[in-house]
């Protein structure tokens, strides 16, 4: 460790000397800031995760049961299960891993100036394309400024805007005829060569996340030379290669024959069988053995599993969660209602009974024991005689008749609903189920007046809700607004100790508490389902699916 | 008509006006006792729907649990009991209850999706082959269309589009059978209107109206009513597809094709959770089947 | 019959074109969904809007049908936003599979349920008769997703004989044959239950008739006036309904394709359906109604081929 | 002579949920080696059991309880199913009623020719195929190899007959049975077929067995006829005998029923029996007639068996009645009573119909009348007198139906008047008629089972009427039902009954109360007795009769029945291929000089007269309406054509007084011919046609 720490490391080393820090947030911060992750373990104390589970063995097929999607443009992707084909085949710059760290892929290393707002990516010499090319920091930056342009419809825009995108009026108006937004990097020198191997972003305001969001999943990094489309002999810098692909039936991948610049791949082959959606089916094949893995476990089909000898339940704790939200409009524009409502429900028996026990209860604020700046200000429990009296003095003695509209997949979350609702019941709060296919429920999500709603897990509390539960967010579904709230989590933001986070966390969460919007009624444990003859594979959070590292040990 | 079934018709109007004249003491519904036993399949058919219909109405009453009282902790061992006769199902919920309510809600639903098509259709049907002409033509061309939808990609489209309620599942319902109800009822109706007793109606100025709905359509009953009892079947198959397809009626309110759906993932552990419904269903459409089927064949023997 | 053919044919596109326009009308009217379900739900406002207007959907509902139904009549029928690639493509790799499913079903359907039927109704009420019809009107009578979990319970969960899914692959560990096995019969019981009663009940009918009397006592044998005289009168009404049995077999196979993970034409509509994948739907819809028409319009040229009665 | 067929006391009972019931009872008789006999009796007798009992092909349910029946001597019942088949077809053939639904449609006719041959021994086809084709020669259809290659569909009902007949002859069986085999003919038609029967018994030798519903048509095949009621044989013996001495009051009943041609107009002069079979009938210990017999006595009859009784053995001619001293010392067999009342042409017209027409055109693909038209009435001429009944008769397609719905109103003209209290009707459907004008025109409808709506009291069809047309209370309708009821002889109770509790003749009665609910002024009878058995038809005749006596009614009566319209008519209208081809007061027209048409009618006509011979009248069918007529309509079949002016020239009109014909040929007193019955036919080909 020659190279010179970062100061906020060096910083967070401190704190968590002194205890303030948690290991893992340490862990995070260090590697976030350049820190190699073996070495960010060792400052930490921590043994680095055993990668092997013995020695990896050569050879053989693994089939995983999962949607074969269009996989043609990766920039574009919307869903994971389209980034974990394209995944096999290109690599990303950096990669998140399995513990919430973030370590080099493409990018070997990376620096941040004090203000983080300049990034510093030094790209790995070794890598070549399947094809034979080296790969360059042209070939980053052709990725990078492809998916921040507006034209092509990367999500990953998102997550660039402010630091070196900046919004404008297009002078173009919208389907309701506003003038239409557009975003743009604010700087020709934005994205920076360097030189062959390195790769500055110039940013206009400070961003602590950008090695993480190099590895938001539309990030695959293709060669130019495909002009941004993706197929079958498409090239990579990865570990296989897409030999076929048929949409809605499978994928096959094989191991790429010149060797891969990482460790891996073990198997020769990978294949992806689109079982459809039906849990059952999924499991039926799963039994008789025609796949060995699945990609997403429903809870459905747990018990089936759970009686299985030769499979096993991968899972991971996640800030994966789904709240059941309210507009504030009669009757939960009385936060009386919506208190009613939390205490109303038994959170315990919606994981329980939705979840089979995969995860942990939640606590009616959208930060997760997963989240760093997490605060702990205690387990609401279940009151219905409270919910009651809260109803009573809200004006509804006798109880009030509302709808939530919910979608039915995943499984669990119908099944979370139903059980809501009858704990409800007991309540006075009658509630009928409106159920919406899912392509239906997202084009009315933000509209419904009382909605459950799924909600990804996101690396930081303040993020998640600064995305949901700001005033004016764009996915402020609930159209909630409190200033004081606004203002305090703003000031959340403006820490880098995680300590003054969370104290400010602990009263953002008391607000949500008291006040909120939203039902939290668990969080989500990720899980999913492989043979026992797969060795090497560690459910992510994101259900991020990497072939390079499995092996057969029958 | 050859002479020997008049010999025979002979007999059997004998019987028949027997039959009339038990009748015309019992009332209408004797009547309908009386075809009914005449078949051992309308027998155990019309026995079938009757029980599930005195559940269904007694359903407050017989049901053993709330059909959607979720108790988490059942389901270790979600198998039948002396406590849960049928078991309980993945959230915990009592099968038999399910089942019972769930009766409520398919006798609830399909009797009116088919009565419902069956009026539009019965309109249409006697309008189109009463009045003849362009009314004809305009009407059988609308039905067509809405025939040439395969049945189920029209459910699901309209389903999609509109989202899964009761009185959805009964308009679409209703939309995509009464353009065959109106068939059956234009054919009956081309045939009844070349009657002597129409032209008789005619003759003394009956409305057009009059004549269709009290000359005609009491004498269409009788493939109604077979048709009914069919459609009756259909109908509760096709509200059990859109279930098991998940296009069903919403929860948690128990829907059998839902109930299956919904524990369908779990059949190789608790297979009972699929196959109690899937019995149900089935019982349900075989009453409605064999009632059909035995009235038909009682109305043949005349 | 020409000139019949011509007319039902005339008859048809014209459906088609009522029926693609209802289809199309019903889920275009919100333009911006489109671009939305192509970049997914986090996408921004602006991405959307971008992509509205570079996909043409901001224009009116009347021209982007026209230009559709130009593109379709070239056999273009559009994209399809949740698989992403041309509806062609996709439709017709999986109405092969459920084309492939249909085939061997009615092939094993039709004869089952002529066979049946004819035997019988010859001699109704006959003991045989009663088995056979209590038997076929249970069949039609169980819904195919509850025989599918019978057939399920039996075969796969209790003494695990057959697959539980029948995704066509052949290095599953199951021969395709045996993924077969089961849509098959699902499909057979359901479908069969009813044409054994169409096939029972226009034989008995045809019994009745007074010619079957004529052969007999013209000295003909029981089975010979069966085999000459019956057989053919019996088979003409149930021919029509059983050409139509080829719209349930191509549309109607969603349940059993949902219950064996069978990657067929059912499914793909019922994937559309759910994710409102117009293109598909629409594509899928056309396709559907011009089965149900070709299919009644050999219906009834079949008709007239079997009955000489009945000439155009 | 051998025995061909015997029954020996057969009975045979239909078991259904009701219980078991006596189809037939002690039913016996024998048939000698190509002797003919006749069974007659009305529907529901059991004559069509006999038939197929002779054939040991009963339907499911039925079954012989009693009694033998050997076939050349064997015992059906011990036949095993081979033998049967051995002589089923072989031994026995039938023909049947309905010859149509007796064909295979499906199958060219010369297959099922030639099945005969082939399932009994002939093993060559190409033979086979010979000998079909020389049986359709004999049976005369014309290109019979041509005809072999053709569907039943393709042929008209005649030429179907004359199949199925050929196919019962194909093995030159001993015995033919034929089961109606001319109902639903039309009269020339079947006179042919009935001439054929003949000639075939004299050259094969064939017994027959012939059972009908009409007198008249056994009387020209048959040599010895049996009377069957209610499943019992009561009268057997030779037709002459049995037709002129009649002795059972049920063989008596049925001849007094029956209009006769030779009757002259004499309304309300037929003798009905009395009351309707019962199915219980059949299971008396008695006569079964003893109901309906007006010599019947409790003990004689009722309390114990009657048995047949030899009235002249040596004539074979048996009786099964109780009561023969009785009944033979009570009544004498009815001769045609005079004439009751001349036609008066004074009679005001009620109603009159001007050169009226009606044609259907026949539209293509594409709109456009390319398929021309159908033209069902061309120019008709005729008045209805108030008091009188004008018949309309012809065989079936002639336009005689069209013509009474567009005088009802419920056809509308294309051309033409029918002018009522001087206002024109023709282009007004009844639909659009005023109230008042409905009224005047009511209906009758032929057919009693479909006349009254069968889910309504015969109230409710009487009181709607009423309602609609004469406008009354509920109270007043009540009334008037009863009053309407009774002026058909039908008792009160009848208004709360539905139809299918009434018997088909009480069903003819309400639907003429309902035709007169209105008051009408014309009444139009579409073939009101066509359906019902003889001895209720005649109740209904004379019910007519007694009506138009009272009233000032006019009666348009449809019929195909020339002894019919000539008991009831006043003036008759014949027609043609939608003309009227003789027109005039029913006594000229029943008297030279005759239409070529009519007279071939008044010849074909069947009467229970032992001494008519069959003739064949006139070959061919009728022209399709579609057909371009240039000349006659007749001339097609008309055996007195004259080439070059009856197919090309339009015939004049010939006008006798009142009477008008439409012919070309030069009619005169000279070549007026009296009907068959009264003699001689020259003129006119005979049976060798």
């Amino acid at each position: 460790m020659t190279e010179k720490l970062h100061p906020i490391v060096e910083k967070a080393g401190r704190e968590f000397a002194d205890g303030k820090l948690e290991r893992r947030e340490f862990l995070r911060l260090a590697v976030l800031l350049g820190v190699a992750a073996p070495a960010a373990y060792g400052m930490a104390g921590l043994a680095a995760p055993a990668m092997a589970q013995g020695m990896p063995k050569k050879g053989g097929i693994v089939r995983i049961g999962m949607r074969v999607q269009d996989i043609s443009n990766p920039h574009t992707y919307s869903w994971i299960e389209s980034a974990n084909s394209g995944r096999q085949v290109l690599d990303y710059l950096t990669v998140t891993g399995i513990d919430n760290v973030t370590r080099p892929s493409l990018v070997q290393k990376w620096e941040a100036t004090p203000d983080l707002k300049t990034w510093t990516l030094h790209l790995r010499r070794d890598v070549t394309w399947r094809k034979g090319r080296k790969f360059t920091a042209d070939d980053a930056i052709w990725n990078l400024k492809r998916v921040l342009d507006d034209k092509t419809g990367s999500s990953v825009v998102g997550l660039f805007k402010g630091f070196i995108l900046t919004e404008f009026d297009d002078g173009q108006k919208d389907a309701k005829g506003n003038p239409r937004k557009s975003v743009r990097l604010w700087d020709a020198n934005a994205v920076q060569k360097v030189d062959d191997f390195t790769v500055k972003l110039n940013g206009q305001s400070a961003n602590l996340s950008i090695p993480e969001s190099l590895f938001h999943y539309p990030l695959l990094i293709l060669s130019p030379e495909d002009g941004g489309k993706f197929g079958v002999g498409s090239d990579g810098t990865g570990a296989f290669e897409l030999v076929e692909h048929e949409v809605g039936k499978r994928s096959v991948f094989t191991a790429r024959k010149d060797g891969y610049w990482g460790g891996g791949p073990y198997i020769d082959r990978f294949e992806i069988i689109d079982l459809g959606d039906d849990a059952a089916a999924q499991v039926s094949a799963l039994v008789s053995k025609q796949v060995d893995m699945i990609y997403q476990g429903a809870i459905s089909t747990l018990p089936t599993i759970e009686k299985l000898t030769h499979i096993q339940v991968n899972s991971v704790d996640t800030g994966y969660t789904a709240v059941a939200r309210t507009h504030p409009i009669k009757p939960f524009d009385d936060k009386r209602v919506r208190q009613a409502l939390r205490y109303a429900t038994d959170n315990e028996a919606v994981l329980k009974g939705a979840l089979r026990g995969l995860g942990k209860p939640g606590e009616h604020h959208h930060v997760a024991p997963v989240h760093p700046e997490y605060a702990d200000i205690g387990y609401l429990k279940r009151d219905v005689a409270k919910a009651k009296a809260l109803l009573a003095e809200a004006g509804y003695p006798n109880g009030v008749d509302v709808t939530i509209d919910a979608r039915p997949q995943p499984d669990w979350e119908l099944l979370a609903v139903q059980i809501m609702v009858e704990q409800w019941k007991e309540a006075g709060i009658r509630t009928k189920i409106n159920v919406m296919p899912s392509a239906q429920y997202w084009e009315n999500w933000t509209k419904v007046p009382f909605g459950f709603t799924t909600w990804a897990h996101r690396p930081l509390g303040t993020m998640i809700l600064g995305l949901a539960y700001r005033t004016g967010a764009a996915w402020n579904e609930a159209n909630w607004s409190n200033a004081e709230f606004d203002k305090l989590l703003t000031e959340a933001e403006g820490y880098l100790d995680v300590e003054k986070r969370r104290a400010v966390m602990a009263k953002l969460e008391r607000i949500m508490l008291d006040e909120g919007p939203v039902v939290v009624p668990v969080w989500r444990a990720v899980f999913n389902f492989s043979d026992k003859k797969i060795k090497g594979y560690k459910i992510h959070p994101s259900i991020y699916i990497d072939a390079k590292d499995v092996w057969i040990d029958a | 008509m050859t002479e020997i079934s008049h010999d025979l018709a002979a007999s059997r109007l004998a019987s028949a006006s027997l039959v009339g004249a038990e009748a015309a003491d019992a009332g209408p519904l004797g009547k309908v006792y009386s075809v009914v036993t005449r078949s051992p399949l309308a027998t155990v058919g019309a026995t079938i729907l009757l029980t599930w219909c005195l559940l269904a109405l007694l359903a407050p009453w017989v049901a053993p649990y709330p059909p959607n009282q979720i108790d988490v902790a059942l389901v270790a061992d979600p198998h039948p009991s002396a406590q849960h006769w049928l078991g309980v199902d993945h959230l915990g919920r009592d099968i038999l209850s399910r089942l019972i309510w769930g009766a409520r809600t398919v006798l609830t639903v399909a009797p009116i999706a088919v009565l419902g098509a069956v009026m539009l259709g019965i309109f249409l049907g006697l309008l189109s082959g009463y009045r003849g002409g362009m009314i004809d033509v305009v009407i059988m061309r609308v039905g067509d269309t809405l025939l040439a939808f395969p049945k189920i990609i029209l459910y699901l489209i309209i389903i999609a589009k509109f989202g899964a309620s009761a009185f959805n599942i009964i308009a679409v319902i209703t939309l995509s059978s009464a353009p065959i109800i109106a068939r059956i009822v234009r054919g009956v109706t081309l045939d009844i209107k070349n009657r002597d007793y129409v032209a008789a109606a005619r003759m003394r100025g009956e409305s057009a109206f009059f004549i269709m709905f009290v000359e005609i359509l009491p004498n269409a009953r009788g493939p109604l009513i077979v048709d009914f009892f069919l459609r009756l079947g259909y109908t509760t198959i096709a509200i059990g597809v859109l279930g098991f397809l998940g296009v069903g009626l919403p929860p948690p309110d128990p829907d059998w094709g839902g109930m299956v759906k919904e524990a369908y993932g779990m059949i190789f552990v608790w297979p009972h959770m699929t196959i109690i419904p899937s019995l149900a269903i089935s019982s349900l459409v075989i009453g409605a089947n064999f009632l059909a089927t035995g009235l038909r064949e009682a109305a043949l023997d005349g | 019959m020409l000139r019949y053919s011509a007319k039902q044919l005339l008859n048809m596109a014209l459906t088609l074109f009522a029926v693609s326009f209802l289809v199309f009308a019903l889920n275009e009217l919100s333009p911006g969904d489109v671009a939305r379900k192509v970049l997914g739900p986090y996408a921004s406002q602006s991405q959307v809007d971008y992509l509205t207007v570079q996909m043409g959907l901001d224009r009116p509902v009347l021209v982007r049908y026209a230009e559709y139904m130009g593109k379709a009549l070239a056999g273009d029928f559009g994209d399809s936003v949740v698989f992403r690639q041309p509806v062609s493509a996709l439709m017709f790799d999986r109405l092969g599979n459920t084309l492939l499913l249909a085939a061997i079903s009615f092939a094993v359907i039709v004869p089952l349920s002529i066979v049946l039927g004819v035997l019988a109704g010859m001699r109704e009420r006959g003991w045989f008769d009663r088995a056979v019809s209590v038997f076929s009107s249970m069949c039609a009578s169980i819904p195919e997703f509850a025989m599918g979990v019978f057939l399920l319970g039996i075969f796969v969960v209790w003494l695990g004989w057959l697959p539980g899914t029948s995704p066509l692959r052949s290095d599953t560990g199951w021969s395709l044959w045996m993924q077969f096995v089961l849509p098959v019969l699902v499909v057979t019981f359901y479908d069969a239950g009813y044409l054994i009663a169409m096939v029972r009940s226009s034989m008995v009918e045809v019994m009745r008739q007074p010619y079957i009397r004529t052969a007999l006592l013209k000295g003909m044998s029981f089975h010979g006036v069966v085999r000459r005289h019956a057989l053919r009168n019996a088979l003409i009404t149930p021919f029509t309904v059983i050409l139509l049995q080829l719209n349930y077999l191509v549309s109607g196979l969603v349940v059993v394709e949902t219950l064996f993970a069978y990657p067929g034409f059912g499914r793909l509509m019922l994937e559309a359906a759910l994710t409102k994948d117009i293109a598909v739907i629409e594509a899928g819809t056309l396709i559907a109604v011009s089965v149900t028409m070709l299919t009644q319009l050999f219906g009834d040229l079949g008709y007239m081929a079997l009955d000489p009665r009945i000439r155009v | 002579m051998a025995e061909v067929l015997a029954f020996e006391h057969v009975s045979i009972a239909y078991d259904s949920r009701a219980g078991r019931q006596n189809i037939l009872n002690d039913v016996s008789f024998v048939i000698g080696e190509g002797e003919a006999l006749g069974l007659v009796g009305e529907s529901g007798c059991g004559k069509s059991t006999v038939a197929l009992a002779a054939m040991h092909y009963l339907p499911r349910g039925m079954s012989l309880t009693e009694g033998r029946i050997r076939v050349e001597g064997r015992d059906l019942a011990r036949l095993s199913a081979d033998e049967l088949s051995r002589i089923r077809g072989n031994r026995i053939a039938m023909v049947y009623q309905d010859p149509m639904s007796s064909l295979n449609p499906v199958m060219p006719i010369g297959r099922q020719l030639m099945e005969v041959p082939l399932l009994h021994g002939e093993t060559d086809e190409r033979a086979a195929f010979r000998r079909a084709v020389a049986m359709l020669e004999e049976v005369r259809l014309p290109a019979a190899e041509a005809m072999m290659e053709r569907y039943p569909h393709q042929l008209s009902g005649g030429q179907q007959q004359r199949v199925v007949i050929a196919m019962a002859l194909m093995a030159e069986p001993a015995l033919l049975i034929m089961d109606e085999p001319t109902t639903g003919l039309d009269v020339t038609i079947e006179a042919a077929i009935l001439a054929l029967v003949r000639d075939l018994r004299a050259k094969f030798g064939t017994a027959i067995l012939f059972i009908s519903h009409n007198l008249g048509t056994v009387a020209r095949v048959c040599e010895r006829i049996g009377v069957l009621y209610a499943g019992r044989l009561v009268e057997t013996g030779s037709i002459a005998t049995v037709f002129r001495s009649p002795v059972h009051p049920y063989t008596r009943g049925l001849l007094g029923a029956l209009p006769r041609l030779s009757g002259g107009h004499r309304r309300g002069r037929l003798r009905p029996i009395d009351g309707t079979i019962q199915a219980a009938d059949r299971a008396r210990l008695g006569c079964a007639f003893a109901p309906r017999c007006s010599f019947a006595a409790r003990r004689d009859c009722e309390e114990r068996p009657v048995v047949m009784v030899a009235i002249d053995a040596a004539a074979q001619h048996l009786v099964r009645c109780a009561r023969i001293d009785a009944v033979v010392a009570g009544s004498a067999v009815d001769g045609p009573p005079a004439s009751a009342t001349a036609t008066n042409d004074q009679a005001p017209i009620v109603l009159s119909v001007r050169n009226l027409s009606k044609e259907y055109r026949l539209t293509s693909l594409f709109g456009g009348d390319r398929k021309g038209a159908v033209r069902a009435v061309t120019g008709v001429d005729l008045d209805a007198r108030a008091g009188e009944t004008l018949a309309i008769v012809g065989e079936s397609g002639c336009g005689k139906s069209t013509l009474a719905r567009i005088i009802s109103g419920l056809l509308t003209a294309t051309s033409g008047e029918v002018t009522l209290d001087g206002v024109d009707l023709a282009g007004i459907s009844v639909d659009d008629r005023p109230p008042d004008t409905r009224r005047r025109i009511q209906m009758v409808f032929q057919n009693p089972d479909s006349t009254l709506n069968p889910s309504h009291s015969i109230a409710y069809a009487l009181t709607r009427p009423l309602r609609l047309l004469r406008d009354l209370a509920s109270g007043e309708a009540k009334a008037e039902v009863l009053r309407l009821l009774a002026q058909v002889r039908l008792p009160s109770e009848m208004a709360d009954r539905m139809p299918h509790q009434l018997s088909g003749g009480q069903r003819q009665r309400v639907a003429i109360a309902r035709a007169l609910a209105g008051n009408p002024g014309v009444v139009v009878a579409d073939e009101p007795v066509s359906a019902l058995d003889v001895s209720v038809q005649a109740a209904i005749l004379n019910l007519l009769g007694e009506l138009l006596e009272q009233s000032q009614l006019g009666l348009v009566l449809i019929s195909h029945d020339l002894a019919l319209v000539r008991h009831m008519a006043d003036w008759v209208a014949v027609m043609y291929l939608g003309r009227v081809v003789e027109y005039g007061p029913a006594d000229q027209v029943f008297s030279p000089p005759y239409h070529p048409y009519t007279q071939a009618l008044l010849l074909a006509a069947p009467t229970p007269d032992p001494d008519a011979p069959p003739v064949v009248v006139l070959e061919g069918s009728m022209p399709s309406p579609t057909d371009t007529i240039l000349g006659c309509p007749f001339a097609s079949r008309c055996p007195e054509r004259i080439a070059g002016l009856c197919d090309t020239t339009p015939p004049p009109i010939r006008r006798f007084g009142e009477h008008r014909i439409s012919c070309h040929l030069e009619i005169d007193a000279e070549r007026a011919q009296p009907p068959a019955e009264a003699g001689g036919r020259t003129g006119m080909r005979s049976s060798s046609a």
